[in-house]
């Protein structure tokens, strides 16, 4: 390893946990938001150095995209002026001897683990082969552990419905900006086909190298995020139900083929060789698109709830101007 | 190194160089806009300075475009994020700095 | 297996009435969930019967088989889990089919119907989710699917705790989310040191190369905690009777019935079965000392609360310390024992305590309120409720021939022979302040009645939590039913770890 | 040190660090901060950990980016119930552990 990749590192591990404790310790909430931002930045930079490009790939935009959306969404709705209440040095001390000697024995157990490990590599890279897909990670997501993956999407659906559940009663919508001027719209519009493109890229190309379903249903929806609220596009003008079928969309397929192989080979998500790669592919632009709007139904918040016993005033879209 | 390589050096040399210069402008200047103002300009050229030599020393067109879309992305983040804070800024009445 | 691969089935039809719930909307989603409930238990029922017929099942996801692919178990533990979950879930569905109907219609301003909407819209695809991550966190084997089930089962329940209005359950949803989110975590880094010292993810792969060491003891204290934390054990327990007593009741009757297994039933798989039963002495002390103080602390808070869904609510606190005794019980002679009786009162446990909180929700329903004085008179106001909330008591009082009888049974008599006297003391000690606590709301019940009649909940209300409350009654009067599944095909097998 | 210990261990600081973030406040967005900077660190041991064999291991990999997504879906939730927390009660503050309702 060159001195300079070293050198990179060194920094990068000390750099990382003064980071984080600088998000946990200041007392500015919009601060410490913005910290945790830059510690994704960085663990991107991390997951690079260690040979993860599909981590990065996710963590940049997930990090910094949309968990950034979410927290300034949030930010935006609470008194985000509020500092949290000041703590002596010898609290903050004693708190952080708790919580360093909660870890020690996890540290010393990693720092006794052997250099060298073999992992799953060699069983990995025998059996892909067998799989549709010529990309180790994207075999394992989809294939070895393609049933974490099923119940993986099963859990962002349980977040949009946790989001609606937790909601309650008489919630706007976010707070879009109310003129976004014509270089924001003008940028969106350069941006938002862009990302389209640019999902469709990272779909195809993950069968065979970093980028899949989670990556460009990432971008695609950061960009769905990026279109609301700049007001380009509407979401808000889909009629409830549709909305429902396409959050539902990605999960459904992949339920569909769990169901038929199990049904045809007694196993569940056991594909059939020939039809592998079709089949990882369907579910895959599925997953895309279910992903895109899922993140968008985080930012924007409100259930759809269009039937006529759900129409109250709270439930009406915006007047759109 | 080949030639091309020796050709991009200066290029990261000045990058480095104006990353630098933006940040401590960043750190320094005296309110919003001068600072959106060092951010922006300095940054962006140093970003396409980088883009310069890492072309230079990539040997392929393929990867000398993405770097280029990626350069003029960045650019159009940039200019219009920098644009939206600088009027929301505006509209809340905050002055724009002047030598006393 | 070929044809009948009912271990799949398990997960996948409450999966698929999840999707068909959501995307049925407020209207049509009951309807999903009338529909999924009893194909799911039919699956549940059917694997049960294979397995209590050919031993355990096996499951091998994608066809690829560990350490490559997840593998999925049906033992007679799971099985029975699975059972419970079947049953209490199809009653819950019926009941639920009423009770959000009901709800919020005819009374209240606009925003309140829209909430009764949004509460038809959401509850269904949460609770089917909510049943297909039990079914999947009791039937995997690969330890880090067990993270993500975990986790669909922690989202969903905090989810469905937030459909409720009342703020004191809104705080304490927020607390368990937090304290769930790093239970999980700290879960997550326990699998993920084992991987990185063994490079395997399953269960039976990871008992066979954990060795007692400091990677294990890393690996025990992580897992452990993070479990502890998820399992509301004393002193863990703050944010669930307010959760739970503050919850639509459909929802309480699902997180104090089903819910709060879940945890334990990993905890009983890893000290069982993953880790080296060596080093294990000092941690199952713990835990079981740990339930001996939420036997005692549950039952005493129970005893000073107003309303009849924080009794229930602090009741579930103490009983769930009774499962926890199982971790010093399992390491002496009368190991066996200590199984059938966890598995036991885990079954009765559910049951009853599902009726209970279920018959509270039709007490709300009727007079709007729940403090123990609006009970006066519910024995001549809705008998058949107020018989199922005496029925439930029955059993959580371990009163003979309840099924709670036979499981405290179980667990005393392993405690007898291990010669753990303090633990007897215990249960004896918790058996009496139960019997405090149920006492102020029997009192109540046939107590004479006040002028005012308010209209009983309707059947399809009373009904389902009645059935609930007789099933946890029949189950002491044929104990052996369970019992046989679960020696059809036994856990901890070929283990013998201190047990003889 | 080799690089992935020395990521693996700056992984376990930030877990740490994480905990101390959930220890030392009341407010939920910053114990949701704290979470996540403990879930980034559990993240950071174990890809760095599967660094050790050549390629990386690609089954961590799988796992985090399974648990980054599960990461963000909780963070949504959990934000969603801030602000809901912060209208119904007037403070988004989880409240001190403790014996709760019996009112």
């Amino acid at each position: 390893m060159s001195p300079l990749g070293r050198a990179l590192d060194l920094v990068l591990a000390v750099a990382l946990p003064l980071v984080a404790a600088a998000a946990v310790a200041r007392r500015g909430l919009v601060e410490a938001v913005m910290l945790l931002f830059s510690l994704g930045v960085l663990l991107a930079l991390a997951w690079a150095r260690l040979g993860a490009s599909d981590i990065a790939m996710v963590e940049a935009a997930l990090g910094a995209g949309v968990t950034g959306v979410l927290f300034l969404t949030a930010l935006s709705r609470l008194d985000a002026a509020a500092e949290a209440p000041r703590r002596s040095p010898l609290g903050w001390a004693g708190l952080s001897l708790l919580a360093a000697a909660a870890v020690v024995p996890v540290g010393l157990a990693v720092a006794a683990l052997p250099r060298d490990f073999a992992g799953l590599v060699a069983p990995v890279l025998r059996a892909v082969p067998e799989t549709g897909a010529t990309h180790p990670v994207t075999s394992v997501l989809l294939d070895f552990r393609g049933y974490d993956t099923l119940l993986e999407i099963a859990v962002l659906v349980l977040a949009v419905l946790g989001a609606w559940a937790a909601r309650g009663r008489g919630e706007g919508a976010p707070s879009r900006a109310p003129d976004p001027g014509p270089l924001l719209t003008a940028a969106v519009r350069v941006v938002l086909p862009l990302s389209v493109v640019m999902a469709g890229v990272l779909l195809w190309i993950g069968a065979f190298m970093p980028g899949g379903a989670f990556q460009a249903g990432t971008v695609l929806g950061t960009a769905l995020v990026l279109g609301s609220l700049s007001g380009v596009v509407r979401l808000g003008r889909l009629p409830a139900w549709l909305v429902r079928a396409v959050l539902a969309l990605g999960f459904a397929v992949f339920l569909v083929v769990a169901g038929g192989t199990a049904a045809s080979s007694g196993r569940l998500l056991d594909y059939p060789l020939a039809h592998a790669a079709g089949l990882l592919l369907a579910i895959e632009a599925a997953l895309t698109l279910s992903i895109a709007l899922v993140m968008a139904a985080l930012v924007e918040g409100r259930a759809p709830m269009s039937e006529p016993a759900g129409r109250t005033p709270t439930d009406e879209p915006e007047a759109a101007p | 190194m080949t030639a091309l390589d020796w050709l991009a050096l200066p290029c990261f040399a000045a990058s480095a160089y104006f990353f630098l210069a933006g940040t401590v402008g960043l750190l320094r200047f005296p309110d919003l806009f001068t600072r959106l103002h060092a951010l922006t300009k300095a940054d962006n050229l140093g970003l396409g300075l980088a883009v310069v030599g890492l072309c230079l020393r990539s040997g392929s067109l393929a990867v000398s475009l993405k770097l280029v879309l990626a350069w003029l992305l960045a650019m159009l983040a940039s200019s219009t994020s920098c644009h939206l804070v600088s009027r929301a800024a505006l509209r809340r009445g905050l002055k724009p700095w002047r030598r006393a | 297996m070929t044809g009948a691969p009912l271990v799949a089935w398990s997960i996948l039809v409450p999966l698929a009435g999840a999707v068909a719930a959501l995307v049925a909307g407020p209207r049509g989603g009951r309807w999903a969930g009338l529909l999924t409930a009893p194909l799911a238990l039919a699956a549940h029922l059917g694997l049960a019967a294979q397995v209590r017929a050919g031993g355990p099942v096996r499951h091998l996801v994608g066809g690829w088989g560990a350490p490559l692919g997840i593998d999925l178990l049906a033992d007679g533990l799971s099985a029975l889990m699975l059972l419970m979950t079947g049953v209490v879930g199809l009653l819950v569905t019926i009941y639920a089919f009423a009770y959000f109907e009901d709800h919020g219609d005819g009374r209240g301003d606009v925003a309140a119907r829209g909430d009764a909407v949004r509460r038809r819209l959401l509850f269904w695809p949460l609770w089917l989710f909510l049943w297909a991550a039990l079914a999947a966190l009791f039937l995997t084997r690969d330890v880090f699917n067990v993270y993500v089930t975990l986790e669909l089962v922690g989202l969903s329940a905090v989810a469905l705790v937030a459909l409720a209005d009342e703020p004191a359950a809104l705080s304490a949803a927020a607390r368990y989310l937090v304290l769930a989110l790093l239970g999980s975590l700290a879960y997550l880094l326990g699998v993920g040191l084992a991987y990185a010292g063994h490079a395997t993810l399953d269960a039976d792969g990871l008992r066979a190369a954990l060795r007692p060491g400091l990677l294990t003891a890393a690996v025990a204290a992580l897992v452990g905690a993070g479990l502890c934390v998820k399992a509301a054990i004393f002193p863990l327990h703050g944010w669930l009777p307010p959760a739970h007593g503050g919850a639509p009741s459909p929802v309480s009757a699902v997180l104090s019935a089903l819910v709060v297994k879940a945890s334990f039933y990993l905890l009983l798989r890893w000290w069982g079965e993953i880790l080296p039963g060596d080093g294990l002495a000092a941690s199952s002390a713990l835990l079981g000392t740990m339930g001996a103080l939420a036997i005692l602390w549950g039952s005493i808070q129970a005893l000073r609360q107003e309303r009849l869904k924080q009794v229930i609510a602090y009741s579930t606190v103490a009983q769930l310390g009774y499962l926890f005794l199982w971790f010093p019980l399992s390491r002496h002679l009368g190991a066996a024992t200590a199984l059938q009786g966890a598995a036991l009162f885990a079954l009765a446990h559910a049951l009853a305590k599902a009726g209970l909180f279920l018959a509270a929700g039709s007490v709300l329903h009727a007079l709007h309120r729940d403090d123990l004085d609006a009970l006066r008179g519910l024995g001549t106001r809705q008998p058949l409720t107020a018989a199922t909330l005496a029925l439930g008591t029955v059993s959580i009082l371990a009163l003979p021939p309840s099924g709670g009888f036979a499981a405290k049974w179980l667990l005393l008599s392993a405690a007898l022979q291990a010669g753990a006297w303090w633990w007897v003391a215990v249960m004896l000690a918790g058996g009496l302040l139960a019997a405090g606590y149920s006492f102020r709301v029997l009192e109540r019940i046939i107590s004479p009645a006040p002028d005012e009649s308010p209209a009983p909940a309707p059947a399809a209300m009373a009904l389902p939590a009645f059935a609930l409350a007789v099933a946890a009654l029949a189950l002491g009067m044929a104990p052996w039913l369970p019992l046989e599944l679960l020696a059809a095909a036994p856990p901890l097998a070929g283990l013998g770890r201190g047990a003889p | 040190m080799s690089q992935p210990h020395l990521y693996a261990l700056s992984g376990v600081a930030l877990v740490a660090i994480g905990l101390l973030g959930i220890l030392a406040h009341r407010h939920l967005v910053r114990r949701i901060i704290g979470l996540n900077v403990t879930g980034s660190g559990v993240f950071l041991v174990l890809v760095a950990l599967a660094a050790r064999s050549t390629p990386a291991d690609p089954v961590p990999h799988a796992l985090v980016l399974t648990g980054l997504v599960v990461g963000v879906s909780a963070t949504a939730l959990g934000l969603a119930l801030a602000v809901r927390l912060q209208r119904e009660t007037g403070g988004p503050e989880v409240p001190e552990d403790g014996e709760g309702g019996g009112r």
